[in-house]
């Protein structure tokens, strides 16, 4: 029988991955990327929650929705920044972009 | 429930099986010439040089966002219309707020020429 | 091994190779193709979970929108022409590490909770319950998501189209 | 209607924000949104009054804010008699002082902004008004407190106004942060800010209500603790004694503000607070709370009714004489008089707007505030003239004006409870007759002497120029009456000040008792068996005796001059001094906290100055003498230690750089580590 457990633990692999790619990637996008991968994560925990936890009011559901906007905003906002600082500095290289570092 | 769900997996087979099976004939019946001229873009052109990579302008991404943005409606319009018709004048007002707050969205947009083609 | 165990297994296997793709792929346009089949195993566990309105946001929103836009960015940018460049930058052991140790943590952790039955059954009707609970004990944050959408749409046009 | 209440707060907070970002491009247009928005909100206001007016009951919506563990922090609005007929009031007040001020403040250079400003703060008002947790109210209140200090300081190039700000800013929040205090208090007893929850908590007086601390020895019930810290938000906002010295000097604003703040809202903010949160004085030990709030009032009515006897600037007697009648509303609520304190608060917002306002139309026409510069006002300004008199009337206390049927249910409240406050607030009610004839007979009847000293432009002629507006030049003929835009909301609130008394008229409600009474009810007192005292006749000639007693005394020496003015106060020596200088207590402030701060600044510049620097320059100097001695070891000795430390320094920055990189991928890398720490110490304890 598949139980909570089950999904946590993809979640927990999954949201690992995204972290090494957050960790790892110079390139601004690739680092995105590893941030949807644990939002992700995380929304398979609200809604496994839901289900094996709390289905009132579906609570789960409506955090993984206001989560799935918020990346689609976090993505727009992040993408709109790498357009910039690309063309204002030529690299998406976050180890690059180092204006504030004195 | 699964039942339901079968339905879109057949659905999604199909749908697989339409886009190889086209390639799959072609590599089946198509003849294959062997010369190394055959092997370029353009038989009779000149030799394409750089990357295969171009670039876009920054337009086409301010399409992109503003598609994106108003996509994330669905997620609340489409609930929304499944119980308007039981929370009633409420729901509509909620609605209403939410939907004038994007327009003001949309509004910025078209005024900063986001929606402009070309 | 019944029906759901196998569906979960696949969809797990799918996730996780996809994600492991999108995160060492040295080019970057098949990481972000990579994503396709993450989120899209995703949104099969979903299914798994009873969350048909989920899963149909899922594939719109991340599978059509999101990773559309972010290959638009990646050709906009450096592409796939950025290939010669180094992609990793010098903390990878001790990422490795840090991940490891905290998947490592997380799994203890799940494993040793002791999980209950739920509290009640799921509702019926997904997208109908979800309205709901929009509708009435979340409309402060259903009406605030308006202007987050508001000002990152602001805030991104105003990035994006900055000149010199 | 009241599920859409939420709305009402937001169409002036709208209004606000189009103003604040496009007011300069609408120009003249400016009002016309301030306006709308305001008739928008006052549509909605009114539908939910009279809805429940019509009996239908009170509704309350809240959502969760944040949850933390036991406690959450709840939001959301009540629309109940109290905050319905509140709402009613100030949209309707609110609306025609915007209207008014459509013609005063027509051609300052700063037109958009001050309805921005106006519409910023009715959008507080309202919002505090309908609040149904203190967080939401406390949110409205520090709106209200900030569009004050912007709108008081609004001729920011006098000196005079933004001394004026800041001591309303300063003073005010002195009480505001004993409320702040009192609400932790009451969130920290009930895990709660919600109204309901908490009054009815301290209704059943469970265990959390009965709470006690100590106090030096003293152990004093937690609750009447919490509810006189939260008076002190009133006590500041309402201008109640000892913390009234703003609103003297809060006339600095232009006159609608003055309107609005001081008469219709702001004040009434406090008043509003204390009935609104009535249910957490009267349920204190013997009502003791309420005792405080009674005298509290009862001082403020008679202090500033005194003071206003002394005042020569138009708005200043207006001004104290709004602190005096709070202090009446305060003892109205103080004595268990619950609806005739708010009936109160709704009788004189319209009065006393109209005062408010009627006083600017004359400074409109003369230029100058001090009525010894005016008189005979009333052939040159007919329609102020008339108006201004029906506030008189009505603030006065005069049969049938509104103020005679407030003012005749606190004294009666009040004759039954408290006698001595009674007594206090009769001898207030003559005095407030008093000052107001001599207000009127200076400003209106006599001959017209002419500004000595007409009031100067607030404003540069290059904020003219940079508005596009070119420098009025001043010059007044003869006084001549406003326009109409200015005259009309006077009218209206002239036509207030008489009907808004009828809902009082006993026999209006049931029982024989009065419409407002029946409206605006306390539960507590029935369940406590406490009864409204019924109408009577004595008491109510009585009251009107001691209005018309008034006015007969100002009749005699400032209209007929029988006892000329300035023979009494050769006869009171240094009463007449004392009063005028409003009992030194600005002056005492100004000793105590202000010069009290420079000099404690000053003492703590002389230590700086003379101990540490001495100290500094000593070993300065010693450190010059030793060294120029030791110069050689230092040579080669010192400088090689120095070195060393140098080169350690230079060696340990080298090891630590890497940790301060300016790379946000390691930091993340820390934060990862971190939270896998946190993981496990959570595992060890789980």
């Amino acid at each position: 029988m598949i139980g909570p457990a089950h999904y946590l633990g993809v979640s927990a692999l999954l949201f690992g991955l995204g972290l090494y790619g957050v960790l790892t990637r110079r390139n601004a996008v690739a680092i995105l990327m590893g941030i949807e991968l644990m939002l992700n994560a995380a929304n398979i925990n609200f809604v496994a929650f839901t289900k094996f936890v709390d289905p009132t009011f579906v609570r789960g559901h409506v955090a993984a929705l206001i989560v799935i906007t918020l990346a689609a905003c976090e993505a727009v906002v992040g993408l709109a920044l790498v357009i910039n600082a690309y063309r204002h500095l030529e690299t998406v290289n976050v180890d690059q972009v180092n204006l504030m570092k004195g | 429930m699964p039942l339901d769900w079968a339905y879109v997996a057949v659905f999604a087979l199909v749908g697989a099986v339409m886009a190889v099976l086209p390639l799959g004939v072609v590599w089946l019946l198509a003849p294959r010439s062997q010369y190394a001229h055959k092997r370029i873009p353009y038989e009779s052109g000149i030799v394409p040089f750089g990357e295969a990579w171009s670039q876009f302008h920054v337009r086409y991404y301010l399409f992109g966002l503003a598609f994106l943005l108003f996509d994330i409606e669905v997620i609340y319009i489409y609930p929304w219309a499944v119980v308007l018709r039981e929370l009633g004048g409420f729901a509509l007002v909620e609605m209403a707020v939410f939907l004038g707050v994007l327009g003001v969205a949309l509004a910025y947009a078209w005024k900063k020429g986001a929606l402009e083609w070309a | 091994m019944n029906a759901e165990a196998l569906a979960f297994y696949a969809l797990a296997a799918m996730v996780l190779v996809g994600g492991f793709l999108v995160v060492q792929s040295r080019n970057l346009v098949h990481a972000a193709i990579s994503l396709v089949p993450t989120l899209l195993g995703v949104a099969g566990l979903y299914v798994l979970l009873n969350a048909e309105f989920v899963t149909a946001i899922q594939i719109l929103i991340y599978v059509g929108a999101i990773t559309v836009l972010i290959l638009f960015v990646i050709l906009l940018t450096e592409g796939a022409t950025g290939l010669r460049v180094r992609q990793r930058n010098e903390q990878v052991p001790l990422a490795l590490l840090v991940c490891g140790i905290l998947v490592v943590l997380f799994l203890v952790v799940l494993l040793r909770v002791p999980w209950g039955p739920p509290t009640g059954p799921m509702p019926a009707y997904n997208p109908g319950a979800v309205g709901r609970s929009f509708l009435m004990p979340y409309v402060l944050a259903f009406e605030v998501t308006s202007l987050v959408i508001l000002a990152s749409l602001v805030g991104a046009i105003v990035v994006a189209r900055r000149e010199g | 209607m009241a599920q859409l209440a939420w709305l009402v707060p937001l169409f002036p907070l709208a209004s606000y924000a189009v103003l604040a970002f496009r007011g300069r491009a609408l120009g003249e247009r400016a009002p016309y949104v301030a306006i709308g928005a305001m008739a928008l909100s006052a549509l909605l206001g009114w539908g939910a009054f009279l809805e429940q007016v019509a009996g239908a009951p009170p509704y309350v919506w809240r959502a969760v804010w944040a949850v933390g563990g036991e406690r959450t922090l709840t939001v959301g609005y009540t629309v109940d008699p109290l905050s319905s007929i509140t709402v009613a009031m100030i949209t309707l007040v609110g609306g025609l002082i915007f209207v008014y001020s459509v013609g005063y403040m027509r051609g300052d250079p700063y037109y958009a902004r001050f309805f921005a400003f106006l519409s910023l703060f009715c959008a507080g008002m309202l919002t505090m008004v309908l609040a149904n947790s203190f967080l939401l109210m406390l949110i409205g209140w520090e709106i209200i407190g900030l569009c004050s200090y912007l709108l008081i300081g609004f001729y920011f190039r006098r000196r005079s106004a933004n001394m004026a700000q800041m001591k309303a800013f300063l003073t005010t929040r002195v009480g505001d942060t004993l409320m702040l205090v009192g609400i932790m208090a009451l969130f920290w007893q009930f895990g709660t800010v919600d109204y309901h929850a908490i009054f009815e908590a301290v209704r059943e007086g469970g265990e959390s209500a009965s709470a006690v601390v100590r106090l030096g020895g003293w152990e004093v019930p937690l609750a009447t603790l919490s509810a006189l810290l939260v008076f002190g938000g009133p006590v500041g906002k309402s201008g109640q004694f000892p913390l009234h010295v703003w609103l003297p000097d809060a006339m600095e604003g232009p006159t609608p503000v003055s309107a609005l703040i001081h008469a219709a809202t702001m004040v009434a903010a406090g008043v509003y607070l204390v009935g609104r949160a009535y249910p957490l004085f009267f349920y204190t030990p013997h009502h003791e709370a309420l005792a405080v709030v009674a005298w509290v009032g009862t001082l403020t009515a008679l202090l500033a009714a005194l003071m206003a006897l002394a005042q020569d600037d138009i708005k200043r007697v207006l001004a104290y004489s709004t602190i005096s009648q709070l202090g009446f509303m305060m003892a109205g609520l103080g004595v268990l008089g619950y609806a005739a304190g708010l009936f109160h608060l709704l009788t004189h917002a319209f009065f006393k707007a109209l005062l408010f306002l009627a006083a600017g139309s004359v400074i409109h026409a003369v230029g100058t505030n001090n009525i010894k510069e005016m008189g005979g006002l009333r052939r040159f300004l007919p329609v102020t003239f008339w108006t201004f008199l029906a506030g008189f009337l009505a603030l006065a206390g005069v049969f049938p004006f509104a103020g005679f049927w407030s003012k005749d249910e606190i004294l009666l409240e009040a004759y039954h409870h408290a006698p001595a406050v009674y007594a206090l607030l009769s001898a207030t009610a003559f005095l407030t007759a008093l000052y107001m004839s001599r207000l009127v007979a200076y400003t209106f009847f006599g001959t017209y002497r002419g500004p000595a000293h007409p009031e100067p432009d607030p404003w540069t002629p290059e904020d003219y120029a940079r508005a596009g507006l070119h420098a009025p030049h001043h010059g007044h003929g003869t006084p001549h009456e406003s326009p109409r835009v200015m005259t009309g909301p006077l009218v209206a609130l002239a036509v207030g000040s008489l009907v808004v008394g009828f809902v009082g008229i006993p026999g209006t409600g049931p029982e024989g008792g009065s419409w407002i009474h029946h409206f605006l009810k306390f539960e507590g007192f029935k369940e406590a068996g406490i009864h409204a005292p019924s109408f009577s006749w004595p008491l109510a000639l009585r009251s009107l005796g001691v209005a018309l007693a008034g006015i007969a005394v100002a009749w005699l020496v400032y209209g007929l001059r029988a006892v000329p003015s300035e023979r009494i106060r050769a006869w009171v020596g240094p009463v007449y001094p004392f009063l005028r200088n409003r009992m030194y207590i600005d002056a005492l402030y100004g000793w105590v906290f202000v010069r009290g701060g420079l000099l404690l600044a000053a003492g703590l510049r002389w230590f700086d100055v003379h101990v540490v620097d001495g100290l500094v320059n000593l070993v300065g100097g010693v450190t010059v003498v030793t060294s120029r001695l030791h110069r050689l070891f230092d040579t080669y000795v010192v400088d090689g230690l120095v070195n060393l430390v140098g080169w350690v320094t230079r060696g340990l920055g080298l090891l630590l750089r890497p940790l301060q990189t300016g790379r946000a991928y390691n930091y993340i890398l820390v934060a990862a580590a971190g939270l896998g720490l946190i993981v496990l110490v959570s595992l060890w304890r789980l």
